[in-house]
């Protein structure tokens, strides 16, 4: 074919683009933001090329493939394609990647240093990219590993509070986290000779003996579910919200969790059927605590973006429960909610960016009441996507969390009763996020404004919101547009899991 | 009385070094210019380097009759000559400044470090425990003599007697235990050694023989326990025998512990549990002991002691399901190359900023990306490397390389420990990283000295190790295939 | 798009209109925002007048989950007669609004919500899936929540409004639970289908309709998550009268007999309803007697009389649920108004500041005297024939005609006899305080309501008065209500009354005025502070039985994040580093105690070594 | 060689034990002696008397080459380096640090365990020592024969030796 | 005669001479243990040399490089240890403190 030359331009031209930016020296600072708008301009070009040569009706099968030996002493190939299960969070990346980018031309957080931002971002966009394009266990957990870096200079160097510990702790949690996978992978890799992902997941893996494929999942879940982050494995991503810069956040929450969830549906399900429908019912558990968990933390919190950061939690609670089930409709709604929480959560980190910009504090304490009147719009937005989140029906954030009900009832697995408990508890975190989040828009949005008028929602503030409320409500009423492109892809995962169940 | 014949050409790596050795030195004698000598000594480097490589295949210093022959070279042993060579030419040019600032004296710095060399160079090749102790000394004393030759510092002397004297120690020990093995086999060439082992297991003087014998290696990586001298002696020398130490003197040590392990193979459950707790130890002790470092220096030198660690995962592995073979060498190979690069690069990089800012402390790297953008990124990339985080690719499959063989082999708890290691590592390299991109102290001190002469020659060596540092990254297997491309 | 579809878009592309044109003139925020509503009923005429209708579903084609926006949607009598209904009463609200809301700020975020709120119900009404009735469902919730908590300045309305959607939200775990039930075992998302395979089963139909009626009781007010209904009067009140007498108190009711079928084959829960919907009506009745304010007096006969629908259906009849339903929202649409002019006029919906209204609001007073006789059931008023239908149905189910057991139908017989006896008090109560007797409160000049308000008023007394009458000519009502279904249910028929009922029921009434005619009620207005006038306990039992638990839990959670799980991470950190610095002790920089720890360390090696190969 | 008990000595080990003795003794003596040259003399002392155990063992060569270089040299340089320092010519008290508590475990673990595995494995094992000596026309032909390369390593490492010591003694001056 | 009899002399002096390097603060002290523990090693080398009396004569070769290696040793070391005479005015191991890691 001649289009493949698409995935692997998606991720040099921000490459080369971060390089330029390393190599232009302080001149240049003034046209790095705009810089970063035209490469991630580009990079959606590309995202829409790959959508128009990608073919919708062979879903189920890898495209645009390339391969290219790499390293052979490790058989790490350069080996990059896209299906139905990574192409909407490929998509998801481009868009959020030029949303960020827009945000960040009127909108260097402190302390300036756009070009060092603007590289940091792009090179972030290539590990978010690659990781959802890799088709090699190795590859993966590079690109899994080149995201790191960049993150933590962001929270560090751009953060605010205790930014410092907050990147730290970031870093040094999820790089347990992968490494744990890491060892996963090599065992894989050990067991058996390959490193290919398609051929892994196509009856090579379930090749391996039943513990070695228990110890791999494990330990590849156990890495995974670090960065998801599952509960109890979460506690570094509260505080990395907290200090993280707006556009940080948007990616953070927006992209970077799902590269956990998405492992598991790319490389533990297919790979590791045996291990994965035994797991199945434990993760589920973790899932459900997570929900309630989350849902309760958040309604705790005095800060704007912890609660956040803890609705994340049970967000990523209800999609792992989709996943736990094994069944099609349950590891769609898990796609699907992937796609949609790192809409909504976008979108709300960026108003709550916004807010923040203007009040200079996420904390109840210090926050002034009443934005409805003071910012209607701002106001409005912090609204609607606290509605999406909350799961609206209608809004993004319904379907996937829905969804994964549907499929806890009938999960793939044969722990039927102990899976309706669990449905039943979801659908109970499902109110308790409803009560957080209304609790935050009467602390933050409603009451007498205690300031008589803020800055509204700005133009370029509009440019780089606007995609992500519009796929809010576009999703919500047409989820198709999701499920057409993940559905005869989770077929073909659920497939290799069927052998599997007794 | 015939004299043994010898295959000159075979041996040629070893006598272009030491006859550079003379040649550095009276040059410097000759036209009293320390700079000489160092021109002498890269020349000489460079000659050594396709004689090394002109050996391919098999070769003894023999010819191919003999087998005990004391001198036999293999695709491993050139890949750990040109592992040393080309790293001492790094170090000869990071050396180059001071030499030019008159604070080491420049033809004996070449010569010492030369002959130095020609016993590393003589390591990889050795075929017998008598010419490989003797190898061994000959790259440990004239270290000592560099470490003590550093002028205006009154803690090199210090510096260069706690080396020496754990030096001599641990020397000694090895030697009892070369004495012990040879009591029990009668043999000290490798050939009759490992047919002896394979024939009969180890008896318990064997055993004492064999773990003592470690001793020296372990001196030699700076393997904990056998570590403590490594960070004094590496902040009372100079910068570039520092990273002499770091880098050449452990692919010595390395060397060794290949042909050892190699040699006695068959008795891999005396040798291989000690060498696991030993790698086990030094990667947790290692960087935990980095943790709090605040000299650069320093936090290099513990650095480099949790590195050796890793690089002795794959040894360690043949504890279990392993045999001892090239998926063991390679990963050690591979990972002693990726190491010599951003190793290398990251010392070179404090030699520049000491040298310019007289900077030796944490704190003084702040804001290095302001001053020097250059060097700051560079360093940035080497201690990513070493952290095993992309962007510093090579650091990171090297990694990957090496803990795979516990995993194959089924010795978890190493495998464990390297991955809590890993992450410990990850935080101090991290935040001297931070250092160099934070804004400049708003009181910051005056920089000491200006760039001086010569000081090109380190931003020379620092550019030799960041490109690479960058070759390996988007070409690994130069690194990891580097056996097998020989 | 179909019809039914159309009639969701247009009011909901108003909203979005207005909502995305929050800065224009008020004319036009008013013009989009009535236009919304009433396009939509012109579409639910037509609809209605091209009667008899193709295919009772009008199906997207898609069955599975994972389907385009599941848009199938149900065209027969019941759909068509309640979208009417909602159509014509929203239109009103909305004009009614232009005069009542005419100094408020939000007018247009207002204006807009009330239009997705329609559309919302609409949805509701038209669904043939059930994704898409969840759909509409939780939007009525979201714009409850927004509409009651329009004056958010206020701290009662914050209140309101999220107590309004969490108890709600309550319900709809079982809602939701529910229609994943129902989704699950039979495959299908169809709602006739669906119901069809449910009904089939009783176990799923007990399962699946219990877990729904959880909803239904959240939505339509029963006890015991009735409690959020009086407190949401802190809306304006045309907010009050479109959700609470025509759309979302409703939609519970809708649903039940939507998925009737299903309900029927669980007799287990029909007795359940049963019981819920006495406690309710007689319980809501009792409430209502001791209120002070004009809104929650309504409030209360509206959780009363939704539980007259409820108890109807619990015996069997949904057609005269259905019929209450209609005739209900007409008086109760109303008397909210009125209640809003009143409001409008007086500046306060306390009882105590009302009384002698009757010559200063003529127009006000005769159709607001209209709705409370129609509430109380007074012939020919609709809500007498509505009311009947209900106990006639009773009666049916007391001799054993119907699937649950006879003593079901004497108990709502009975308890729905005495609360009419009831309602007449209150509504008798409400009436002298507001319009007979002294003025009190505040004196200022008072005037009738503009005719944007009045006219209204006005519309909504025709079919108050008149809509009765349908169920006089014998089966018209039922017949239009059933036309189409895909599972026909009652005997047409059903909804005449009967003379045992007649009877019952003048006799409940006359009592019920002679009390509140004897009762000295302007003497205890304005405490209101009594358990009664509190709603029996009901809040402090939420408080006590889910609030504080979970406040507790919240508390708990936080502080185990914070000790627990973030001082284990923390404190494996902090533990690196101190070992750390431990493990620096050992270097003193003597190198003989170096070399002492590296030979004694070899000497244990060995050893250990030693042992482990001999062994 | 016929395996004999330890506990039946023949006449050369009457004198090997004996040399032996002497070099033990003498050994401990440097270890512990409060003076430093006294030291240096009982170092003296107790290298003989190992040169005389290399003769009893037939080891010819290796006994002059002990005798040259450590009695002629080492012990020279030693005893200049002595002087160099200012060591002092009484009994001094702090020759001995604080570490001997470890270093004494350290020794005697050593010395135990090293003895219990000789014992053990050549406990009752003999040696012919009366063969002829290794001259050092015996040792040559090996060193040149087969030791070669070690050899002119060593050359190296004794040339490399000089110069550093050189370089170290003049290094101060320069600068 | 009896290998065990120089080979038990070999541990004894190997022994006594890692006690002195431990225990001697005079660096001059510390150099004449080390040549106790090397004397130790070539006892040993010698003994086992004649034990297996092979062609090579590899311990007794071993052992006279040993010598050599210590006097390279010596020579080095005593160059070492003015430079530190020098520096500090003192040659007591165990007050080379000056380099070492300072736990705040």
């Amino acid at each position: 074919m001649t289009s493949n030359w698409l995935l692997p331009a998606l991720l040099v031209v921000p490459l080369l683009a971060s390089v330029i930016l390393l190599v232009a020296g302080r001149r240049a600072e003034s046209w790095a933001t705009w810089f970063g708008v035209g490469v991630q301009s580009v990079g959606l070009v590309l995202m829409l090329g790959v959508l128009a040569e990608y073919k919708r009706n062979m879903s189920g099968s890898m495209q645009l493939v390339v391969d290219a030996e790499w390293v052979p002493e490790l058989l790490v190939h350069f080996r990059l394609g896209v299906d139905g299960i990574s192409l909407p969070l490929i998509a998801l990346t481009s868009l959020l990647g030029w949303c960020a980018a827009v945000y960040t031309v009127r909108r260097v957080p402190e302390p300036g240093r756009a070009r060092a931002l603007v590289g940091l971002l792009l090179l972030l966009q290539v590990g978010l990219l690659g990781t959802f394009m890799a088709l090699d266990l190795i590859l993966f957990f590079l690109f899994f590993e080149v995201v790191l870096a960049p993150m933590w200079f962001l929270i560090a160097f751009w953060g605010s509070g205790e930014r410092r510990r907050a990147a730290n702790t970031f870093i040094l949690y999820t790089v347990l986290g992968s490494v744990v996978m890491l060892v996963g992978f090599l065992i894989v890799i050990v067991k058996t000779g390959s490193a290919d992902m398609v051929a892994l997941a196509n009856g090579l893996g379930e090749q391996m003996s039943g513990n070695a494929q228990l110890a791999a999942a494990l330990l590849i879940l156990g890495g995974l579910a670090v960065k998801t982050p599952m509960w109890p494995f979460h506690t570094w991503l509260p505080d990395a919200h907290t200090a993280a810069p707006t556009v940080g956040s948007v990616l953070l929450a927006g992209v970077l969790l799902k590269m956990g969830t998405y492992g598991m549906v790319r490389i533990v399900v297919p790979t590791l059927p045996d291990a994965m429908v035994q797991i199945a019912p434990y993760l589920a558990a973790f899932a459900v605590i997570g929900i309630l968990y989350g849902a309760l933390a958040s309604y705790g919190q005095q800060d704007l973006k912890r609660v956040i950061a803890f609705s994340s939690v049970g967000h990523m609670g209800f999609v792992l429960l989709g996943i736990s089930t094994l069944s099609v409709v349950g590891i769609n709604a898990a796609l699907f909610g992937n796609i949609a929480h790192g809409i909504i959560t976008g979108l709300l980190f960026f108003v709550v960016g916004g807010i923040k910009q203007r009040t200079g504090t996420t904390a109840f304490a210090s926050l002034p009441r009443g934005l409805y009147a003071s910012a209607p719009r701002l106001g409005f937005l912090l609204g609607f996507a606290a509605v999406a989140s909350l799961g609206m029906p209608g809004l993004a954030g319904f379907w996937g969390e829905f969804l994964s009900l549907v499929g806890a009832y009938h999960p793939a697995v044969p722990e039927h009763l102990f899976y309706r408990v669990m449905l039943v508890l979801a659908a109970v975190g499902m109110v308790l996020a409803a009560a957080y989040f209304l609790r935050v828009l009467r602390r933050v949005g409603q009451g007498a404004a205690s300031q008589a008028t803020m800055d509204d929602v700005a133009a370029d503030e509009w440019l780089s919101w606007t995609p992500l409320i519009a796929l809010t409500v576009v999703l919500g009423l047409a989820p198709v547009l999701v499920f057409q492109v993940t559905d005869p892809a989770v077929r073909m995962v659920v497939e290799s899991v069927a052998g599997a169940l007794p | 009385m015939t004299i043994q014949s010898i295959d000159l050409m075979v041996l040629a790596p070893t006598i272009v070094v030491a006859l550079g050795a003379l040649v550095a030195l009276i040059a410097e004698l000759v036209t009293r210019r320390g700079q000489v000598a160092v021109g002498v000594g890269l020349v000489t480097l460079a000659f050594a380097v396709p004689f090394a490589l002109a050996a391919s295949g098999e070769q003894t210093l023999c010819g191919a009759v003999d087998a005990d022959c004391a001198y036999v070279v293999a695709p491993l042993s050139v890949a750990l000559q040109l592992i040393v060579l080309v790293s001492t030419a790094i170090v000869l040019l990071m050396a180059s400044s001071d030499i030019a600032a008159r604070r080491v004296p420049g033809g004996e710095f070449v010569f010492l470090i030369l002959c130095s060399v020609s016993g590393a160079v003589l390591v990889p090749a050795t075929n017998d425990l008598v010419t490989l102790i003797v190898a061994l000394e000959v790259v440990s004393l004239p270290t000592f003599a560099l470490v003590a030759l550093r002028r205006g510092e009154p803690r090199a002397a210090e510096a260069a007697l706690k080396a020496f004297i754990f030096s001599i120690a641990s020397v000694a020990v090895s030697l009892y235990g070369i004495a012990l093995l040879y009591g029990t086999t009668g043999a000290v060439s490798f050939n009759e050694l490992a047919a002896s082992t394979q024939a009969s297991g180890p008896s318990p003087l064997a055993t004492a023989g064999m773990v003592m014998l470690l001793a020296v290696v372990a001196f030699k990586i700076a393997a904990i326990p056998f570590h403590a001298w490594a960070p004094d002696t590496y902040q009372g020398a100079t910068v570039p025998v520092a990273a002499y130490l770091s880098v050449v003197s452990k692919a010595a040590g390395f060397s060794a512990l290949l042909l050892i392990t190699w040699t006695f193979s068959a008795w891999s459950q005396v040798w291989a549990p000690v060498v696991a707790v030993l790698a086990g130890v030094t990667m947790l002790g290692g960087n935990l002991l980095a943790l709090r470092q605040r000299l650069a220096v320093r936090l290099l030198a513990w650095s480099s002691i949790a590195q050796a660690g890793y690089i002795l995962v794959p040894l360690a592995a043949v504890a279990g399901r392993l045999e001892w073979g090239p998926g063991v060498t390679n990963a050690v190979v591979g990972y002693l190359v990726a190491y010599a690069a951003m190793n290398l690069g990251a010392f070179a990089v404090v030699a520049v900023v000491a040298r310019r800012t007289g900077a030796v402390d944490w704190a003084d790297y702040r804001g290095l990306a302001r001053r020097s953008p250059g060097l700051a990124v560079a360093l940035a990339l080497f201690l990513a490397s070493l952290a095993g985080l992309p962007p510093g690719l090579i650091g990171l499959l090297v990694k990957v390389r090496v803990l795979i063989v516990p995993v194959g082999s089924g010795v978890w708890w190493l495998a464990a420990v390297m991955a809590v290691a890993t992450v410990i590592g990850l935080a101090y390299y991290l935040a001297w990283a931070a250092q160099l991109f934070r804004q400049p102290d708003s009181e910051a001190r005056p920089s000491v000295a200006e760039p001086e002469t010569g000081s090109w020659t380190s931003i020379v060596a620092v550019a030799i190790c960041l490109a690479l540092t960058v070759t390996f990254s988007i070409a690994p297997s130069l690194a990891l295939g580097l056996v097998d491309r020989l | 798009m179909t019809a039914p579809l159309v009639m969701v878009v247009l009011p909901a592309v108003a909203a979005v209109v207005g909502l995305l044109l929050g800065g224009m003139s008020r004319a036009a925020a008013a013009t989009i925002a009535v236009a919304g509503p009433l396009a939509a009923l012109v579409v639910a005429a037509l609809l209605a007048a091209e009667q008899p209708w193709d295919a009772p579903i009008v199906d997207a084609g898609f069955h599975g989950v994972l389907q385009p926006f599941p848009a199938a949607t149900v065209v027969d009598g019941l759909a068509v007669s309640v979208a009417l209904m909602v159509c014509f009463v929203a239109t009103l609200v909305q004009i009614y609004s232009i005069g009542y809301m005419k100094d408020e700020p939000r007018y247009s975020s207002y204006a807009a919500f009330i239009s997705l709120f329609t559309a919302a119900m609409l949805a509701v009404v038209v669904a043939g899936d059930l994704l898409f009735l969840v759909v509409g469902w939780e939007v009525m919730g979201l714009c409850s929540y927004l509409l009651i908590g329009q004056n958010w300045e206020q701290h009662e309305a914050r209140r309101a409004a999220v107590k309004a959607f969490l108890v709600t939200k309550v319900g709809d775990i079982g809602f939701i639970v529910g229609v994943v039930v129902l989704i699950g075992t039979t495959g299908t998302t169809l709602i006739p289908n669906a119901v069809q395979a449910a009904s089939s089963d009783s176990t799923v139909a007990t399962v699946a309709s219990g877990l729904i009626l959880l909803g239904v009781l959240g939505k339509s007010a029963q006890f015991p998550l009735h409690a959020w209904l009086p407190d949401a009067m802190a809306g304006p009140s045309p907010v009050s009268a479109l959700i609470h007498a025509a759309t979302m108190v409703a939609a519970g009711v809708y649903v039940v007999a939507r998925l009737y079928p299903m309900f029927l084959a669980s007799p287990e829960v029909l007795t359940a309803m049963a019981v819920i919907a006495c406690i309710t009506m007689l319980g809501a009745a009792v409430i209502a007697l001791v209120q002070s304010d004009m809104k929650r007096v309504l409030a209360w006969s509206t959780v009363s009389q939704l539980a007259y629908m409820v108890a109807a259906l619990a015996v069997g009849s949904r057609d005269a649920a259905v019929f209450h339903l209609l005739s209900h929202a007409f008086f109760k649409a109303l008397l909210f108004l009125a209640a809003g002019a009143v409001i409008h006029a007086v500046g306060s919906s306390a009882l105590r500041d009302t009384g002698g209204l009757r010559q200063s609001m003529p127009v006000t007073f005769m159709t607001m005297s209209i709705g409370l006789l129609a509430l109380v059931g007074v012939f020919p008023l609709s809500g007498f024939f509505s009311k009947e239908s209900v106990l006639v149905a009773a009666e049916h189910a007391a001799e054993g005609d119907e699937v649950v057991a006879p003593w079901v139908g004497w108990l709502v017989l009975v308890v729905a006899v005495v609360t009419i006896a009831v309602t007449a008090a209150y509504a008798l109560r409400l009436w002298m305080l507001t319009w007979v007797g002294p003025r009190r409160g505040e004196a200022r000049p008072i005037h009738e309501t503009p005719p944007v308000m009045y006219v209204p008023l006005v519309l909504l007394a025709v079919p108050t008065l008149l809509f009765g009458f349908t169920a006089l000519d014998v089966g018209a009502l039922p017949t239009w209500i059933q036309a189409n279904a895909t599972q026909p249910l009652a005997t047409p028929g059903a909804l005449t009354p009967g003379l045992l009922t007649i009877a019952l029921s003048v006799t409940a009434l006359l009592v019920g005025v002679g009390v509140g005619l004897r009762g000295r009620w302007s003497s205890g207005i304005g405490d209101g502070r009594s358990f009664l006038a509190r709603g029996l306990g009901v809040d402090a039992a939420y408080d006590w039985l889910a609030v504080r638990p979970l406040l507790v839990l919240v508390r708990w959670v936080t502080e185990f994040d914070s000790g627990v799980i973030q001082r284990t991470v923390s404190g494996v950190g902090v533990g690196t580093v101190a070992s750390g610095r431990q493990l620096q002790r050992t270097q003193r920089g003597d190198v003989q105690r170096y070399v002492s720890a590296a030979l004694t360390a070899l000497i244990v090696a060995v050893v250990i070594t030693l042992v482990a190969v001999a062994t | 060689m016929s395996d004999q008990s330890l506990l039946s000595p023949t006449g050369v080990d009457l004198v090997f034990a004996l040399l032996a003795l002497v070099a033990v003794a003498s050994a401990l003596m440097v270890v512990s002696t409060t003076q430093i040259v006294h030291a240096a003399l009982w170092l003296v002392v107790s290298l003989g008397a190992v040169a005389g155990c290399y003769l009893v063992l037939t080891a010819e060569f290796v006994a002059w080459m002990q005798v040259l270089i450590y009695l002629g040299a080492v012990v020279v340089l030693l005893m200049f380096g002595m002087m160099l320092t200012r060591a002092p010519i009484g009994p001094s008290d702090d020759l001995t640090g604080t570490n001997r508590l470890v270093a004494l475990f350290a020794a005697v673990a050593l010395t135990a365990v090293l003895g219990v595995l000789v014992v053990d494995a050549f406990g009752s094992t003999m040696i012919d020592v009366s063969g002829e000596p290794s001259s050092a026309s015996v040792m040559g032909e090996a060193l040149f024969r087969h030791w070669v390369l070690p050899f002119e390593a060593l050359s190296v490492l004794l040339l490399s030796a000089l110069v550093g010591a050189i370089a170290l003694s003049k290094s101060d001056e320069e600068a | 005669m009896h290998l065990s009899l120089p080979l038990l002399l070999s541990v004894a002096l190997f022994g006594i001479g890692v006690y002195g390097l431990l225990v001697r603060r005079n660096a001059i002290l510390v150099l004449m243990s080390v040549e106790l523990m090397l004397n130790g090693v070539n006892v040993s080398l010698v003994a086992f040399d004649v034990f297996w009396a092979e062609a090579l004569r590899a311990g007794q070769s071993l052992a006279i490089f040993v010598i050599t290696i210590a006097a390279a040793e010596i020579g080095l070391g005593l160059a070492i240890l003015l430079l530190l005479y020098r520096m500090r005015g003192s040659i007591a191991v165990d007050e080379a403190t000056d380099l070492r890691e300072d736990p705040a």
